[in-house]
């Protein structure tokens, strides 16, 4: 196999800094084969290694008496009670949809769900928050059509009901939409997965479907920053497939039932690779990988490309022995690929092999934990002055403002969004999109779940600190206003160039609001993305840290609607 | 009632209709995977319920209408059997030739979900005897792809021998362009087969059974068939 | 071998997505369009070198699955 | 003038439809199906007789609608 010569140009367009490499060459000793330094780049982009983020994270509150399950794996637990636990998490897909809207959406709603019902729960509902730029802005209707196309498109062949979320247009999100999407499953408190292998030499499992050219460079380019000419350099582009889903998740849930397995991954950004090494590394285990197994759906694809294939609707499992055959048979059942492709170690090596020869072979905690941590340079935003309610003249009357308000795009009925969505299946949607949460029945009652998406960036942007405590209050009062009990939140935090101090600044004070709220209102934080870089030739985003939360209600029947119910009663006013 | 819901690899309103009939008659549906070569013994009903079986891909319905099982389905059809379908399986009947016409993407090139209302046009039959003629109900639908066509002269005999039993229109009762949201062959939400055993129908009435809902006019439908089934025994 | 389907709607029969990118083009201002009609196009690799047995294989294709003949019409092409 | 644009998926591009087919006529027995892939074909009536720029205005129309030049390619045939 003819391998490409490690340059610097090499390791740059890998998105590797240069002290970034020579932390590798430490590491291993050696100069990295052509696979290992793909491996690395996969393994060290701020998507996966979170290497800007990390240490602020550390600050947000994570636990309470009923989270089961923080942050760290593929999504949060809670636990509603009788043995029901609540299973969700949000994500972004921004670049790619950015490039191609419809496809983009797709393969972010397939990717969340996956992440939900990768620990054992059925999905029973989705959110998603859009952020557009300008309605006038050439480029704003191919995009809003595209992805609120794809949203739908996925979800409602999945068959999951999309109850809620956020619509926005700025200008400042001209050349970095964002699409955010969450998902909310439901499982048995005894019966959630999770991604760490135990056992030496325990079967390691490929399921779904077969692994394409798809994305390659994808999890490095979610964390590149856009020019002109990204256009151009345009990556393969993952292709959503519901149907391949939904085979997925009924299979999942079935093998799961017949307690075959042991843990299990979704395949997601940089797919094989980061979901082997993460499985083997909470498990302090190596693993060896045997990349001639893989189902691949097209000819001479070299070991470079299967380990960062990012081909969509794909999960490792590693398997209970005894029961090999029978989850075997549960997959073909299902019409989905099934292929043993590698084994579990005592080394604490991640091994990969292709044509019998070994492509790739690095120490298998390192991968993750040795990956760079930064603690970015950053600079408060300067607050600005206070403005009182009486030193401005107002332009317009109260009426013409009021008018004027509710026809902006911002705040007009986005009813022409959830209209796409298929908001009624599994017939639990007690409460449809249009007010302030959705509330969803929890099987045949009589709990419900009250589901909310917030952010407001503008507030953000003035003040992050202020910004980020309300994104998580409006959560909290929105939970509150249909009568539900909050529980806890996951957020997608969505900003510009980390490399910037002042963007660093609004992320810092960001988190520190959210933080402090959170705290405050005993409103934990149980899962979340990061999605930095949201920057076109040297202007960010407006900072966006989207809050979903989840509450619940003991009796669905008394949630509250935000409907006037009768003429001649009494309107109340409470708060300040 | 003993019914009989047909599951495709992309069948995803199984649950919901489930629910439905179990709520109508008291007992469980059983579930069919669409390898199988025939129906359970004393089938009273097969539904062929919503979603996405085999993803869409090709045309709606097309690939599932090949299936083994329905073979099982048009004779049992042929028998006399009551057959309904909801969304997809309202597709996939006219697929599989149990009736007639085809369903194109709805007018405006969108998924809709929203509650419609739909006259129902007599009620002398299994399907509706649950409602009165002329009554007006209110249920959901979520579709993307269910404009009903069909040639002039097979539009022309449905219409003369009634088979029509659900036509798109407004909450007063007014079928016109407006309430056509999906630019159906005159407003045709749901037609019945020469026969009259045989229905297919767009919209969710399984989806509007529950109060929770907000709305329970789908019960009839149900309550109709339980009813017919009842008496025929 | 190489062949390809090409599957169209019969005549007569309305076509919502035709009529609306008919519509898209001219208001994109895309000149001098009097009609579209969509069709599919099936791309197929067969297995095997016979000429006719693939042709027949084809029109299987097609007439169990690929058209639906009651509105559509098809066309088989081995192109070898 | 009567014209035909067809629009393919690119190489490598996963095609789910194209897939689900595959697998429909493999179970309909149809032999010697390898692969399938779908793509769309649209026919175009147009005005005017000037062929050179009845091309022009097609590949504007795939360019800026037909096709989704992200993932797909076409092809234009003026047929007369
Ligand atoms: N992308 C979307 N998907 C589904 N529902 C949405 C979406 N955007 C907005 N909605 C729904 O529309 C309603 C109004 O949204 P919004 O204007 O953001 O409300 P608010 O500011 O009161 O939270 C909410 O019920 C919300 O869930």
């Amino acid at each position: 196999m003819n391998q490409p010569q490690i340059t610097p140009e090499l390791v740059a367009s890998h998105g590797l800094k240069p002290d970034e490499y020579e932390r590798i060459l430490k590491l291993i000793g050696r100069v990295p084969s052509f696979t290992e330094l793909g491996i690395f780049s996969a393994m060290w982009n701020e998507h996966c290694s979170y290497k800007s983020s990390r240490i602020h994270l550390r600050g947000l509150p994570t636990k309470a008496p009923w989270v089961i399950q923080g942050p760290g794996e593929n999504a949060g637990v809670i636990d509603i009670g009788d043995g029901q636990a609540v299973v969700f998490k949000m994500e972004s897909h921004n670049h790619p949809s950015y490039i191609e809207p419809y496809q983009g959406a797709t393969t972010g709603v397939g990717g969340i769900l996956r992440d939900v019902f990768t620990m054992g729960a059925r999905p029973i509902a989705c959110l998603n928050a859009l952020s557009f730029g300008a309605p006038e802005h050439p480029k704003t209707r191919h995009l809003v059509s595209g992805v609120v196309a794809g949203v739908g498109g996925y979800g409602n062949s999945f068959g999951v009901p999309t109850v809620g979320g956020q619509v926005r247009f700025h200008t400042r999100y001209d050349g970095n939409i964002l699409v955010n999407a969450m998902a909310v499953g439901l499982a048995d408190t005894d019966k959630i997965f999770y991604a760490a292998a135990s056992g030496v030499n325990m079967p390691i499992v490929y399921l779904g479907s077969k692994t394409g050219r798809d994305g390659i460079h994808g999890a490095s380019m979610a964390s590149a920053e856009f020019d002109d000419d990204s256009a151009e350099k345009r990556p393969t582009v993952q292709v959503g497939d519901p149907f391949a889903e939904k085979l997925l998740l009924e299979a999942c849930l079935e093998i799961m039932e017949a307690d075959c397995v042991i843990a299990i991954q979704d395949m997601g950004a940089a797919g094989l690779t980061c979901s082997a090494v993460e499985m083997g590394a909470k498990g302090d285990l190596g693993v060896d990988l045997d990349l001639d197994a893989v189902p691949t759906r097209e000819t001479g694809m070299s070991a470079y490309e299967m380990m960062l294939s990012e081909s969509q609707e794909r999960m490792l499992m590693v398997l209970k022995p005894e029961k090999e055959k029978q989850a075997e048979a549960i997959f073909r059942k299902w019409g989905l690929d099934f292929a043993v492709v590698g084994y579990t170690t005592p080394s604490k090596r991640f091994v990969v092999k292709h044509g019998g020869d070994v492509m790739a072979d690095l120490p298998i905690k390192e991968l993750g934990d040795e990956a760079p941590l930064y603690d970015r340079p950053h600079v408060a935003t300067p607050l600005l002055p206070v403005v009182h309610a009486r030193d401005v003249q107002p332009p317009i009357g109260i009426m013409p403002a009021l008018e004027k308000l509710i026809a902006t795009p911002e705040l007009c009925s986005k009813r022409w969004v959830w209209e796409q969505y298929d908001h009624v299946i599994l017939g639990n949607t007690v409460q449809r999109p249009g007010g302030d949460a959705a509330v969803v029945r929890v099987q045949d009652g009589p709990k419900g779940l009250a589901l909310t998406v917030d952010v407001t960036p503008r507030y953000c942007e003035a003040d992050p600190y202020q910004g980020g405590m309300q994104a998580v209050a409006e959560a909290w009062r929105n939970i509150t206003a249909v009568g539900g009990r909050p529980l806890a939140i996951t957020d997608n935090l969505n900003f510009g160039n980390p490399e910037r101090p002042e963007i660093m600044g609004q992320f810092v004070g960001c988190l520190k609001g959210i933080s402090e709220a959170c705290r405050t209102l005993d409103f934990p934080v149980v899962s979340g993305n990061v999605s930095l870089y949201n920057e076109t030739n040297g202007r960010g985003i407006l900072p966006t840290p989207s809050i979903g939360g989840v509450g619940l209600l003991d009796d669905f029947t008394k949630s509250a609607t935000l409907a006037f119910k009768a003429a001649d009663e009494a309107i109340l006013l409470i708060g300040d | 009632m003993k019914s009989a819901v047909l599951v495709f690899p992309g069948i995803n309103r199984e649950r919901d209709m489930a629910r439905a009939l179990k709520l109508a008659s008291g007992h469980e549906a059983q579930m069919v995977w669409h390898a199988e070569t025939s129906l359970p013994k004393g089938t009273d009903l097969v539904v062929v319920p919503g979603g996405f079986s085999y993803g869409d891909y090709l045309r709606c319905g097309a690939i599932a209408a090949r299936s083994p099982v329905m073979d099982a389905v048009r004779a049992f059809a042929a028998d006399g059997g009551l057959v309904l379908g909801v969304c997809n399986g309202f597709q996939i009947l006219c697929e599989s030739g149990l009736l007639p016409g085809v369903l194109m993407r709805n007018a405006q090139l969108k998924f809709v979900c929203r509650d419609v209302h739909l006259r129902v046009e007599r009620s002398d039959t299994p399907f509706t005897r649950g409602y009165n003629a002329g009554q007006i109900i209110r249920v959901p639908v979520a579709h993307g792809e269910g404009n009903y066509e069909a040639d002039e002269e097979t539009l022309k005999r449905i219409e003369g021998e009634g088979r029509v039993l659900y036509r798109y229109c407004s909450a007063d009762g007014v079928v016109d362009e407006n309430s056509n949201f999906n630019g159906a062959a005159q407003s045709i939400a749901g037609l019945v087969n020469e026969r009259g055993n045989v229905l297919g129908m767009m919209p969710h009435p399984e989806n509007h059974v529950e109060d929770i809902m907000g709305c329970t006019d789908g019960r009839g439908l149900f309550a109709g068939l339980v009813a017919h089934l009842e008496r025929a025994a | 071998m190489k062949a390809r389907v090409t599957v169209t709607l019969k005549t007569g029969i309305l076509d919502p997505q035709g009529k609306a990118i008919e519509g898209a083009l001219k208001s994109l201002g895309v000149d001098g369009v009097a009609s579209v009609r969509q069709g599919k196009v099936f791309d197929i690799e067969l297995s095997g070198s016979d000429k006719a047995k693939a042709e027949a294989a084809l029109k299987e294709a097609a007439d169990k699955l690929l058209a639906n003949t009651v509105i559509e019409n098809y066309r088989v092409e081995v192109l070898g």
